[in-house]
């Protein structure tokens, strides 16, 4: 039973307000692009034990999407940022790093 | 291998039973092998023991991070059954339904398979026509079943109420063949018949690297040092993403938490296995008198075997409403396991980018009534280096195709 | 035979008898007593038979972690099965009856598996009952769940409610014993707000049952004055018969409250489900008592040590006139005081250390009781009850050294603590050589959403077992809760005065030695009949982690969850591999620490507030005309509107006559409506959209298709141009909230710069569709301002105005082929326009129509329907629809996905109208069957019917479906299958069944 | 206008806490750039109230303004004035991006009142309802039971909370049930 700050109202949401959204920072591939990067794009996840970056949305509060970080064994929160982002804030890196030195997500570190 | 019977116990009785001898030897691994799976769950065995009987491979280990049958096999709701909508998925289980038919002796340890039929509720005009769909498609799979009126319904389970005023039963996709097993002796029964032919089971050895040559596979390296091998097979639930991320891939997939509850025991009063999923529920009545009940995954990715209360809450008042007798029961136990869901909600069974590498993992809710026909199709995938006409459908190439096997179409739900 | 005690009872309220019936036997009780010690004063020492042998079985504790004291209680609506005896409270008129046992509890047919026991070991069915094959099925498992199973199936509709709640608090403190009563002062003089439970209805736990002196005070005085102590505290909140029932992520807690368990005949929930979120959770949730393992340690009459002291001393209960007390620790030395004291014999005290006991020990000798040491019990005598115990040397084998008569035992083995809410957020234990228990390690607590612990244990269930030390460890946690919190608390443990205790040793067998013909008569788990026999046989057959041995024997799976059995199996299998205890591992807990109420989860949730029902504004009519409804989503729509004596199918065809004839209503308001505004409108549109939406004018219409990034059609609606910056989307009934966020998530997530706000107005309107060849009169004839001619609203424009006297948007679209319109009206005013309608059309007949008249005159038409024509895997190709597909555009969600090969290739299905030869109806659901079978022996199959009607307006069966080849196939017939195995023929034809040229709807 | 009718036609139960439907509202949400000075001005002038801080609701001598989201209000006023007032904001809002739009009529509104009408509330939605963090002027966005809603509390002790029209009976009942006698916690007073 998670609880996630919005970063747009700052409700301490608990689970039942929110809405999970799937993996973050996912890079569209539209018409044009290779099939193995389109493949990537829609089905390929990175799916870590670990540090993970993910997308929700405060579906019964004020209804915005926004990103988190959080580890999916120990379901520790090192933060929640804006969906207007294509990368994690810096102030979170370095809290993950502080905990997971060396923590890699993709190109992220 | 000493063979059971009611006779073997009468015999060990007399000696107060000390002349049992152990259901699998404890070995030490060797340095290589033909075949590594990685794995000792219910596909991981059953992939072992299939290698065995229809390929003669037994120079093959089996290696578990914890203990065999402690995954996912051991935390299910047993339920079997094969009236899934689309071709490939029915050929899978109802192979894998039929094995179980005859399992028991076929391994000779009563896996308690008990065909007391399955009924999937149809609550809405929709599901109606769904499992109308399912039907036709089944009786040109291959696969019995029926669809029923509301009045059989209720003279299956009586303890149901049709007449719900928001969601009364409409009817019921009935699969007379369709049941439950006991889980654990699954895993048991197959790990004692790999261990008669031979085969190492390797328990407490967890895999921390797949070594690998020129593309091809070389063998992994574990908690117990390297060891060798011609062939892997990778059949983690819910660590398949861990592996493939040593064997250097990625995989369209994603693991959750999957939970499933147990009241406590009362005297018979359900006789078959009973799925709604218009109000997303599923109950049916272990041997020991439990309603062991079962709901649906969370949304984000967890490996802590601990899914979110809420999701509880959502089954637990479908059943009531459903069986409103559940409401004075007490749930006695909750818990969760972590399952892999991919894309298209179906599995794969296929090669891997790395070579001699394969794979079998993505079942998602619907493992345990698989286990016999994914074993059978991986068994046949590794020894053939090629996908057989079971698993053809299954590979992951499907996903760069767009070639989806899409089961939640007929208003179902792969549990 | 058990009795009361005419002194003794300080929970007892003398003044107030309680009557009550066991087995249809009236007995009485007092106010206070549980319905265990009530059973017990009647001399109602056996209860119910055990789970596979049919045993006897009596009561062996008197708190939560009672394994064989269950009861079916009461009757009715409120029939609850498998209570525990020893947490129900009593209560005038309760009745309850024995279980698992036919035809009665003296004699039991199921006992004869008991004399069988040698053939019945631990996992004896995995090993046969295979032959025949069928026979499992038929034959043995129906045996075996008659004979299984506990209390009997609850038959009626459960007559209580229940209810959630939700708190927030910094620190919840689970158990209102001495350890949580000090740990929440310690929390609560920081003045952090703390939430204290108790299970029971009393506080201060078992402390004063064990005695002692706390600040210089009797230690029961101390605890009165610490529940003074808080009750004064504003930022302490304290709850007894609220249970903590499980601790989840993130500080979640569920508080089981059981608020009128006792007093049912009250109004108010039965339970209450508290769903507390705090900072920092203290388990002060106590330890529990160990049997010991001898051969007929479960036969009634056997009892742990503390739950003897109890029965006396809480409940002036005797559980025996002669009681033999057993042990490997001090603390039942207490027991053996307290009985004497209370003037009952205690022949001997078995202790099986060799050294014996300490200071209580004296104190037992000095008031006469006799005390052997390194002495054990070889076997209990007595069937249904106690008679005798044998006694040997606890180093032996077992051989008699005498026999002493008794009715009943007092058997110590140790005490655990209760480890089960630390662990259930995955907190770790740790072994504790000299108490020979697990208890929480505080190097790894649960961890929270900042990483940090947040549950810290307190008092016994964190190790300590002395008065001393629970009371220090208890206000430890507590002022370590409120620091964790961001408080200060500077309360000190007081000082605790009590009797010195020797060391314990830990003794897993008695005697040590014990054969295999002992091993089988010494339980572990008393509910499931574990033996330490069937453990052993599991080990020695290879299941050897924990895990596999309680699987194989059943051990700790009982309704107790092995709260008895655990450790003394843990402690026989670590024996058996002979490796040491904490190598062996432990079990995970899972919650709930004791069962709860289903009900209770469920909630309020049932009956009419089951699920939301959503009813359009026009909703009460559809139910005043009786019409049949079906799910939709949470909404209700009439699926038609039957008439007295006319069968649904009737109803549709009168509807669809109606309406094709003369005027039709059909309540729209389900339909999704969103506002899409901004300069970017328009761009956005066009990627949501296959279509091209950017250059529709404003006061036009389109339907407009919308596909996921999978390529997979998900949504069809009207899409209407408001003004030059704002359109409005309808969706499809099921689709609104989440077509609503589909857009958003795109706004927000991937195109963020652009200018664009999207509202979601479904219910701002009561939507109305006015269909037949009539419409345009029924609307002229309500009079006002809008001109609904054929020049004035044009097919495919909408218009706003004045219909009558109400406020309209009309839009000149038809999903039926006729003449028709939508008119949106405020939802207020939904039902005032609907009525308004009905009267103007009466002179045409007009009457309402439903979802399934809906359905059938569109698929006349050959108009796709999602969730008919679409499943999730069907892309606008396939339905034959390129011409909603936008050529011009680079880029839309889905085309990419189309692209890919097997979306891009000719062998698809593809849409085709279907007439059967016959003019029968296709089944729903049917296959066009093809030639051969593939590779798995499946029939192969070229199609697949999609909607299939009987069609009033051409009296025959229509159907539209997939087909391999699609349009190409005209004329071709083919063969659906039957599921009786016969197939039905049809033609492949155009799918527009009706009025081709659409001059129906252009009038 | 005059066969304008809420949802439940001004149900009410009376038990620890009483639960009224209100009646009709008129309801504007608002969509744009809420830190903009037009913006501010635009609900000064229609409502004579200050622009609320985040989740706050402000209440004006011509109705309340709630904060829904960052780019997102919700004003509040009489059934009858609405129109005038979306028509007024648009006019004030002219020239920017920005959303106006009536949804009165989608809307149901309830008040709950009494002394324990906080613990009503607490048992349907995972809010903290105590006082301290539940002060008048708070206007929270959650769920109750199984839908959204909002919901704030009036200087008087009084809650209103606001949800789709469709869902109007199914709250209504949740409230009744919630606030029948016997039923009282004791926790939140």
């Amino acid at each position: 039973m998670l609880t996630l700050q919005c970063p747009y109202c700052g409700v301490e949401a608990e689970e039942t307000e929110l809405h999970a959204e799937g993996e973050a920072h996912l890079k569209r591939f539209g018409p044009g692009s290779s099939d193995d990067d389109f493949e990537g794009y829609l089905f390929m996840r990175e799916n870590p034990k670990g540090v993970h970056f993910e997308r929700w949305r405060h579906s019964n509060g004020c209804g915005k999407f926004f990103h988190a970080a959080r580890c999916t064994m120990t379901l520790e929160v090192f933060g929640t940022y804006s969906a207007q982002t294509l990368e994690p804030p810096q102030e979170i890196k370095d809290k993950i790093s502080a905990k997971y030195p060396g923590w890699t997500w993709r190109e992220f570190a | 291998m000493r063979r059971y019977s009611a006779f073997a116990i009468a015999r060990e009785a007399a000696r107060y039973h000390t002349g049992w001898e152990r259901a699998w030897r404890s070995p030490e691994p060797k340095k290589k092998y033909d075949v590594i799976i990685v794995g000792a769950g219910g596909h991981g065995l059953a992939t072992a023991f299939y290698l065995g009987k229809n390929f003669g491979i037994t120079n093959v280990a089996i290696i578990e991070k914890g203990w065999l049958g402690g995954g996912n096999t051991g935390r299910n709701t047993t339920i079997i059954r094969s009236n899934y909508l689309q071709d490939p998925s029915a050929a899978l289980y109802e192979k894998a339904r039929s094995l179980y038919e005859t399992m028991s002796q076929d391994l000779n340890y009563n896996v308690m398979f008990s065909p007391r039929g399955v009924i999937m509720l149809a609550q809405t005009q929709h599901e109606v026509r769904g499992y109308q769909r399912t039907a036709h498609a089944n009786a040109l799979q291959g696969v019995k079943t029926e669809f029923i009126g509301p009045e059989r319904v209720k003279e299956l389970v009586p303890i149901i109420n049709i007449d719900g005023p928001r969601y009364p039963v409409l009817g019921g996709l009935w699969q007379e063949r369709g049941g439950t097993g006991r889980h654990d002796a699954v895993a048991w029964g197959y790990a004692r018949a790999c261990s008669d032919m031979g085969m190492d089971i390797i328990q407490k050895c967890e895999v921390i690297g797949v070594r690998s040559e020129g593309g091809m596979v070389k063998g992994v390296d574990t908690t117990k040092g390297p060891i060798d091998c011609d062939k892997l097979g990778l059949v983690v639930a819910g660590n398949s993403g861990a592996l493939a991320d040593m064997a250097g891939f990625r995989l369209p997939m994603e693991s959750v938490a999957l939970q499933a509850l147990v009241s406590e025991p009362i005297k018979p009063c359900m006789d078959v296995v009973v799925m709604a999923n218009t109000v997303h529920g599923y109950m049916s009545q272990s041997d020991k008198g439990e309603m062991v009940i079962g709901g649906g995954t969370d949304g984000f990715n967890n490996y802590t075997q601990r899914g979110s209360f809420h999701h509880i809450e959502e089954t637990v008042r479908a059943l009531c409403e459903t069986f409103p007798m559940v409401s004075r029961l007490k749930m006695l136990r909750q818990w969760g396991g972590i399952v892999d869901v991919t894309g298209d909600r179906s599995p794969v069974i296929g090669k891997t980018p790395l070579g001699n590498c394969f794979i079998n993992a993505g079942w998602g809710t619907g493992g345990f009534k698989a286990i016999p026909g994914g074993g059978w199709a991986t068994a046949e995938l590794i020894a053939k280096g090629e996908p057989g006409p079971l698993s053809a459908e299954f590979g992951m190439e499907r996903f760069i195709e767009g070639r989806f096997i899409d089961e939640s179409v007929a208003a179902g739900v792969a549990h | 035979m058990s009795t009361r005690l005419a002194s003794g009872g300080r929970l007892l309220n003398k003044g107030k008898q309680l009557k009550f019936s066991f087995n249809g036997k009236q007995f009485t009780g007092y106010e206070g007593d549980s319905l265990a010690s009530a059973l017990l004063a009647n001399d109602q020492m056996m209860i119910g038979r055990s789970f596979k042998y049919h045993r006897p079985r009596g009561v062996v504790a008197s708190g939560s972690e009672e394994p064989n004291g269950l009861v079916n209680l009461g009757e009715g609506g409120k029939f609850e099965p498998n209570q525990r005896v020893t947490t129900t409270e009593l209560f005038d008129g309760l009745t309850c009856t024995s279980q698992n046992h036919w035809p009665s509890l003296e004699f039991d047919i199921g006992a004869i598996n008991n004399h069988m026991t040698r053939f019945f070991p631990a996992g004896f069915y995995y090993k046969t009952f295979m032959f025949p094959r069928f026979a499992w099925k038929h034959v043995f498992e129906p045996i075996v769940r008659q004979s299984a199973g506990l209390g009997k199936a609850p038959q009626d509709r459960d007559a209580d409610t229940y209810e959630h709640f939700y708190a927030f608090v910094d620190v919840v403190v689970i158990g209102g014993g001495i350890a949580g009563l000090q740990a929440a002062k310690a929390a609560g003089a920081s003045g952090a707000k703390v939430l204290l439970m108790e299970q029971t209805p009393h506080w201060g736990g078992r402390a004063p049952v064990d005695g002692g002196e706390v600040d210089g005070k009797p230690v029961a005085e101390y605890i009165d004055g610490l529940v003074a102590e808080l009750q004064a505290m504003d930022n302490v909140t304290m709850r007894n018969r609220m249970m903590g029932a499980g601790v989840y992520d993130h500080g979640y807690v569920l508080g089981y409250e059981r608020v009128n368990d006792h007093t049912p005949m009250n109004t108010g929930p039965r339970h209450r489900l508290w769903r507390i979120r705090t900072k920092q959770i203290i388990t002060a949730t106590g330890a529990i008592e160990r049997p010991l393992s001898f051969a007929g340690n479960d036969i009634p009459g056997v009892v742990l040590a503390s739950a003897v002291r109890d029965y006396a001393v809480d409940y002036g209960v005797s559980v025996g006139d002669r009681t033999v007390v057993v042990t490997n620790n001090d603390d039942a030395y207490r027991t053996a005081i307290a009985l004497k004291k209370a003037g009952l014999e205690v022949p001997v005290i078995l202790d099986a250390r060799a050294s014996g006991g300490g200071s209580l020990a004296d104190e037992a000798k000095a008031l006469g009781i006799r005390v052997e040491n390194g002495k054990g019990i070889a076997k209990v005598k007595g069937g249904k009850r106690v008679t005798g115990v044998v006694v040997c040397a606890q180093a032996g084998q077992g051989a008699m050294l005498e026999e002493i008569k008794c009715d009943a035992v007092a058997m110590s083995g140790g005490w655990s603590p209760v480890v089960h809410l630390w662990s259930h957020c995955g907190g770790k234990l740790i072994w504790d050589d000299a108490q020979a228990h697990f208890r929480p390690d505080a190097a790894r607590p649960p961890k929270g959403a900042n990483g940090e612990g947040f549950v810290i244990p307190a008092g016994s269930a964190n190790g300590p077992l002395e008065l001393a030390g629970v009371v220090a460890d208890a206000n430890a946690a507590g002022v370590a809760a409120a620091k964790a919190v961001g408080q200060d608390s500077s309360v000190a443990a007081p000082a605790v005065a009590e009797a010195a205790e020797a060391a314990m040793e830990p003794v897993w067998l008695m005697p040590q030695g014990a054969g295999p013909e002992l091993r089988i008569k010494a339980w572990l788990d008393y509910q499931n009949d574990v033996k330490v026999s069937d453990v052993r046989l599991a080990a020695q057959e290879g299941y050897e982690s924990v895990e596999h041995t309680k699987r194989y024997t059943t051990l700790g799976m009982a309704t107790d969850q092995g709260k008895l059995s655990n450790i003394n199996g843990l402690a026989t299998l670590a024996g058996q591999l002979n490796a040491p205890i904490p190598e062996v591992g432990t079990t995970t807990f899972r919650p709930p620490y004791t069962p709860i109420s289903m009900g209770s989860i469920a909630g309020e949730a049932r009956d009419a507030v089951f699920q939301p029902l959503r009813r359009t504004p026009i909703h009460a009519y559809h139910e005043d005309e009786k019409a049949f409804f079906e799910p939709v989503g949470h909404w209700r729509r009439p699926y038609c509107f039957p008439k007295a004596g006319e069968s649904h199918a009737d109803a549709v065809k009168r509807e669809i006559n109606q309406t094709r004839n003369s005027v039709g209503l059909l309540d729209a308001s389900t339909l999704g409506k969103i506002i899409v505004k901004g300069p970017d409108a328009g761009k956005f549109l066009d990627m949501m959209y296959t279509n091209m939406m950017s250059t529709l004018k404003p006061g036009k219409c389109r339907y407009g298709l919308m596909c996921n990034e999978n390529g997979f059609l998900i949504d069809d609606g009207v899409v209407a141009r408001i003004d030059e910056d704002t359109f409005l989307c309808h969706t499809t009934t099921g689709g609104a909230e989440r077509i609503h966020g589909w857009m958003e998530d795109w706004l927000q997530c991937e195109w963020w710069d652009w200018k664009v706000y999207t509202a979601n107005v479904t219910e701002q309107y009561a939507q109305i569709a006015v269909v037949g060849p009539n419409a345009r009169k029924v609307i002229e004839k309500l009079g006002g301002e809008m001109d609904v001619s054929k020049e004035g609203l044009a097919f495919m424009e909408w218009k706003d105005g004045k219909i009558g006297e109400f406020d309209a948007r009309a839009y000149r679209i038809s999903f039926s082929g006729e003449l028709s319109y939508e008119i949106a009206v405020p939802a207020s005013q939904g039902r005032a326009f609907w009525d308004a309608l009905m009267e103007a059309g009466a002179e045409f007949g007009i009457m309402p129509y439903g979802t399934e008249g809906l359905h059938v005159m569109r698929a006349e038409k050959g108009f796709i329907m999602i969730g008919d024509e679409t499943d999730g895997t069907v892309i606008p190709q396939d339905l034959n629809m390129q011409w909603a597909i936008s050529k011009k555009k680079e880029d839309f969600l889905g085309k990419r996905a189309q692209l890919r090969p097997f979306m891009a290739s000719d062998d698809r299905w593809k849409l085709a109208g279907f007439e059967t030869v016959d003019g029968s109806v296709i089944p729903d659901g049917a296959y066009i069957v093809g030639t051969g079978v593939n590779a798995n022996g499946q029939r192969n199959v070229q199609g697949r019917v999609t909607s299939t009607y009987y069609s009033p307006t051409l009296d025959r069966g229509i159907a539209m479906g997939l087909i391999d080849g699609g349009m190409k196939r005209l004329g071709d017939v083919v063969e659906f299958n039957k599921v009786d195995g016969s197939t039905v023929k049809a033609k492949v034809v155009d799918p527009v069944f009706y009025d081709k040229d659409g001059e129906k709807q252009n009038v | 206008m005059s066969k304008a009718v809420s949802a439940l036609e001004g149900a009410s139960f009376e038990g620890f806490a009483k639960v009224e439907e209100t009646g009709l509202r008129g309801m504007i949400t608002v969509r744009g750039d809420l830190d903009s000075k037009e913006m501010a001005e635009a609900v000064k002038a229609v409502n004579g109230a200050e622009m609320p801080a985040v989740r706050k609701i402000v209440h004006g001598e011509g109705g309340s303004v709630a904060w829904m989201s960052p780019d997102e209000l919700l004003v509040v006023c009489a059934y009858e004035e609405a129109d005038a007032k979306v028509a007024a904001m648009t006019e004030a809002l002219a020239g920017q991006h920005a959303l106006v739009v009536k949804v009165s009529d989608a809307r149901a509104v309830f008040r709950i009142s009494g002394e324990a009408a906080r613990e009503v509330i607490a048992k349907l939605a995972p809010v903290d309802m105590s006082p301290a963090a539940f002060p008048a002027g708070e206007f929270r966005r959650s769920r109750v039971a199984q839908v959204a809603a909002a919901f704030w509390l009036n200087e008087d002790g009084s809650f209103e909370m606001i949800c789709f029209r469709s869902v109007a009976q199914y709250v209504f009942d949740l409230l009744s049930i919630s606030s029948e006698r016997g039923g009282e916690v004791g926790f939140l007073n």
